[in-house]
């Protein structure tokens, strides 16, 4: 076991603790805006865990995380807006 | 083990080849604008997307979100493995990661086939046109990541890969991942937010 | 010219120009025809002048495309073609199977020529740019797998270079989505829907990799650019056209009975083609920025970026503007349509083909590059072509702008003819655009006459 | 190692990229032609052989070089796909029959000389056009 691992396995907990809360919210039948920031929130950090650890992209020319985070927040900042408006 | 965690060192280009990465960024505009379509479309219906949304097998999305993240987890140990030049281990995780994708695609076909036995197609109204359109674009994608992984360990099983030359291990690995990705936002969006 | 074999593009080149100047003069002929109905009526209907009109078109870019890869397969792979002698006869196949074509066209009314060539046999004719008798869609069948036999054998024999790769895979499609062409079945909607096989899947998917293969050789020539970089960067290109264009295809799906899902897979994924457009327009001045030797041919280098750029305004930024089904549902079958076609076909076929030969022409006539003197008309050709297209395509638009105004939009809807009569100022200036247009290809011709002081032997 | 860009790289995500997207397409026109039945009339295509008689008629006298039919062909002349619910049947029949106009120059029309069945074949392929399913295109009957 070196350190990388250990965080990985870190990072895959917090992973599924995010889908768990998710899928929690779902089944517990929240709605409107503060749950829609909710679950976006989870998928927010879920996916940044992803870019930054998982595909490594942390600690790299500034361009690559940049976009790619920048994909996922613009994405997420889109429904947000999305259903803010139509809720 | 306390070798220095490789991934901390700072490198200018993303792991893999670059020509991976303008293809994820291409794949990645691609889904993008297919959300922003899906988020602008339910504006315009929200009774039916939230009445349609219901039907879905919200436990089948989520356990299909643990086969993801569980994979690209996989995939991403496989990586660490061979920085450290343990081949077979690496070899081993990628499997698990290619057995995770497989799961995803059980679970994906029960799923599927529940929904056509009710007769639903891609006509039957805006909403489902999205969730099999998205899921669909989705899952062929699950598809070619296997593809993808399954080439990567007919060589990393052979011991084709070692600490000092892992390009096509990496270049696989970040592709795996963007389909991870993308899945973290079409569970909650098209099976959970209202 | 390294290779003896490579000169017989220079027929295919000849020709190509010689259809060129005939579908312009039948061009002209329609223009005319949208202010003054009854020109040449009933001599030349318009139907019959625009079946000139756009056959010309594809067979002339079809002559440039082979002339192109005969000129440049050999370099390629390092080797004589197969044979050139077949592509001789093939050329002279081809050019005669056109001719009596057009010949048949103008002299025999289409109905008496689809019972003279076979029609029913197997009826394929009288469908948009898929005209052709029976008797030339099949010539064109024979001459491409000859055609596609002889560069393939000639390739498999040399090196195997990216860019013939790319070119290889493009002639192909080319020929197997062309058999489509006789797929013709009573249903109105699966006829449409597999005619758009043969032209959207010709010209948004494998055309584009012919257009990129020609492309990057020339560059590489004019630039000296390394190889490498190059190709890594086609491959990255034709990626992105084939990723965006192939499901794009769905945005000729939205309104002829197909269902509507198509709309959302059209308007998505053709959204994203301008993309690869918008890459080879870096790529061609990237590649130029970067170039490592000055080539005398600055003509061949000036049709080159302009590819890039009118390529992009032409198919990426013309095609974007309606190809959205919300905007497409009020501009399909207007001249807007016909405004994106003008500007995307000569921005990326008719331009690539001219920089072929641009390039190559001076070579196959034994020196690196043409004079000066003549090499300044040509780029006076280039100005007065492009600029004329440009102003085709503004027109065009505005007539199509205020045509979906008054007959589509507007609280009383007016007649389509109606309509036609309120935009006709803007057909009479499309027309004198024309005329600039002839003006240039006239110049473009002159050029290969013109005398001078020749650059050094290539 | 991390950076590289490779050519053969390149041409892998090329061909695999293609054949991807291909298989998607092909997917989508699978599922295409199992919708379409429900849109494109062919049980009138089957009960009414005047249909594919007019369709021939349409193809073999070029229509399409200066109509459009559903928005696809010429721009010259007017949209024919909804001309049958425009004008009617006898106005059609009666309208071929008078062309050309010979109005100084205004656009001219060929005079085909169909004979009375050929016309009738014409108009049941223009019904048959024109009650497709568009998803209501034209935005108007001027077409």
């Amino acid at each position: 076991m070196n350190m990388n691992a250990r965080r990985l396995d870190f990072i895959f907990a917090v992973l599924l603790i995010g889908t768990a809360l998710t899928w929690w919210m779902g089944e517990t039948g929240h709605a409107g805006p503060a749950a829609v920031l909710g679950i976006l929130a989870i998928a927010a950090v879920k996916g940044t865990l992803i870019i930054r650890d998982f595909m490594a992209l942390r600690g790299i020319n500034v361009f690559w995380p940049t976009m790619v985070i920048g994909w996922l927040l613009l994405v997420l900042g889109i429904i947000m807006g999305g259903y803010w408006k139509g809720l | 083990m306390n070798s220095p965690a490789i991934a901390d060192i700072k490198v200018h280009h993303p792991p893999g080849d670059l020509a991976i990465w303008v293809f994820i960024l291409a794949e990645l505009l691609a889904f993008g604008v297919f959300f922003t379509t899906y988020v602008v479309t339910r504006m315009h219906n929200v009774a039916l997307f939230d009445e349609m949304q219901l039907t879905l097998d919200r436990n089948a999305g989520a356990l299909n979100t643990v086969f993801l993240i569980a994979g690209s987890w996989c995939v991403a140990r496989s990586v660490a493995a061979i920085k450290l030049d343990h081949r077979a281990a690496s070899a081993r995780w990628l499997l698990w990661g290619i057995l995770a994708g497989g799961g995803f695609l059980v679970v994906k076909l029960f799923e599927y086939s529940a929904k056509f036995e009710a007769g639903i197609n891609l006509a039957t109204n805006t909403f489902y046109m999205f969730y099999l359109s998205l899921t669909f674009f989705h899952f062929m994608h699950v598809i070619l990541g296997m593809v993808i992984l399954l080439a990567v360990w007919l060589k990393a099983h052979r011991g084709g890969y070692s600490a000092a030359d892992h390009h096509g291990l990496e270049t696989g690995a970040s592709y795996w991942h963007m389909v991870d990705l993308v899945w973290i936002i079409l569970f909650p969006l098209v099976y959970v937010m209202r | 010219m390294q290779y003896k074999s490579q000169s017989v593009a220079k027929l295919y080149f000849i020709a190509a120009i010689g259809l060129f100047v005939a579908q312009i003069l039948f061009g002209l002929v329609m223009g005319l025809q949208y202010v003054m109905g009854d020109f040449l009526f009933p001599h030349i209907p318009f139907n019959v002048a625009r079946m000139v009109h756009t056959n010309a078109l594809i067979v002339w870019l079809l002559m440039g495309f082979m002339g192109a890869a005969y000129y440049l397969v050999p370099e390629e792979s390092e080797t004589e073609l197969f044979s050139p002698k077949l592509a001789v006869l093939m050329f002279w196949i081809f050019l005669v199977a056109a001719a009596l074509t057009v010949v048949g066209y103008l002299l025999v009314p289409y109905a008496g020529l689809a019972k003279l060539t076979g029609n029913d046999l197997l009826p394929t004719m009288g469908r948009e740019f898929l005209e052709q008798p029976l008797p030339t869609k099949l010539g064109i069948v024979v001459v491409a797998l000859v055609f596609l036999f002889n560069i393939t054998m000639t390739v498999l024999k040399g090196r195997k270079t990216s860019i013939s790769i790319v070119l290889l895979l493009g002639l192909w499609g080319l020929a197997i989505f062309f058999l489509f062409s006789f797929y013709n079945p009573d249903n109105v909607v699966k006829d449409k829907f597999y005619w758009w096989w043969v032209v959207h899947l010709w010209v948004e998917g494998v055309w584009e990799l012919i257009l990129g293969a020609i492309l990057a050789f020339v560059l590489i020539k004019v630039t000296g650019v390394d190889r490498e970089v190059i190709e890594k960067w086609l491959y990255v290109i034709v990626t992105l056209t084939l990723i965006t264009g192939i499901i794009g295809t769905g945005h000729h799906y939205y309104w002829i009975g197909t269902p509507e899902y198509w709309q959302w897979w059209g308007s998505i994924f053709s959204a994203l083609e301008p993309i690869p457009f918008f890459a080879m327009t870096l790529f061609a001045f990237n590649m130029v920025n970067r170039r490592r030797r000055e080539h005398p041919n600055k003509a061949a280098t000036l049709w080159a970026l302009g590819t890039g750029v009118m390529s992009f305004l032409g198919a990426g930024v013309w095609g974007f503007l309606h190809t959205l089904a919300p905007v497409n549902f009020y501009t399909h079958g207007t001249q807007i349509t016909a405004a994106h076609g003008h500007m995307a076909f000569y921005g990326a076929y008719v331009m690539v083909v001219l920089t072929m030969i641009s390039y190559a022409m001076p070579i196959l006539r034994g020196r690196a590059a043409n004079s000066n003197k003549a090499q300044v008309m040509e780029m006076w050709a280039f100005w007065l072509m492009t600029v004329a297209i440009v102003f085709i395509t503004l027109f065009l638009t505005a007539a199509g702008i205020l045509q979906v105004w008054l007959q589509r939009i507007a609280a009383t809807p007016m007649s389509f003819m109606d309509t036609q009569d309120k935009v006709a100022l803007f057909y009479w200036m499309r027309e004198w655009a024309g005329v600039v247009f002839l003006i240039g290809l006239l110049v473009y011709i002159w050029s290969f006459f013109c005398k001078g002081e020749d650059k050094t032997a290539a | 190692m991390a950076g590289t860009f490779t050519t053969s790289m390149a041409r892998n995500i090329f061909f695999g990229g293609t054949i991807f997207f291909l298989l998607v397409f092909l997917a989508l026109t699978f599922q295409n032609e199992q919708i379409i039945p429900q849109r494109d009339q062919r049980a009138q295509l089957a009960a009414n052989p005047a249909i594919a008689a007019g369709k021939k008629l349409w193809e073999t006298n070029q229509c399409i070089g200066c109509h459009t039919l559903l928005g696809e062909g010429a721009y010259f002349a007017p949209e024919l796909g909804n001309v049958y619910k425009r004008r009617g049947p006898e106005f059609i029949k009666a309208w071929i029959k008078t062309q050309p106009t010979n109005t100084p120059g205004r656009r001219q029309m060929p005079q085909f000389n169909f004979t009375e069945q050929q016309l009738d074949d014409l108009t049941a392929f223009f019904k048959y056009v024109s009650e497709i399913n568009t998803s209501n295109w034209p935005p108007n009957i001027e077409g």
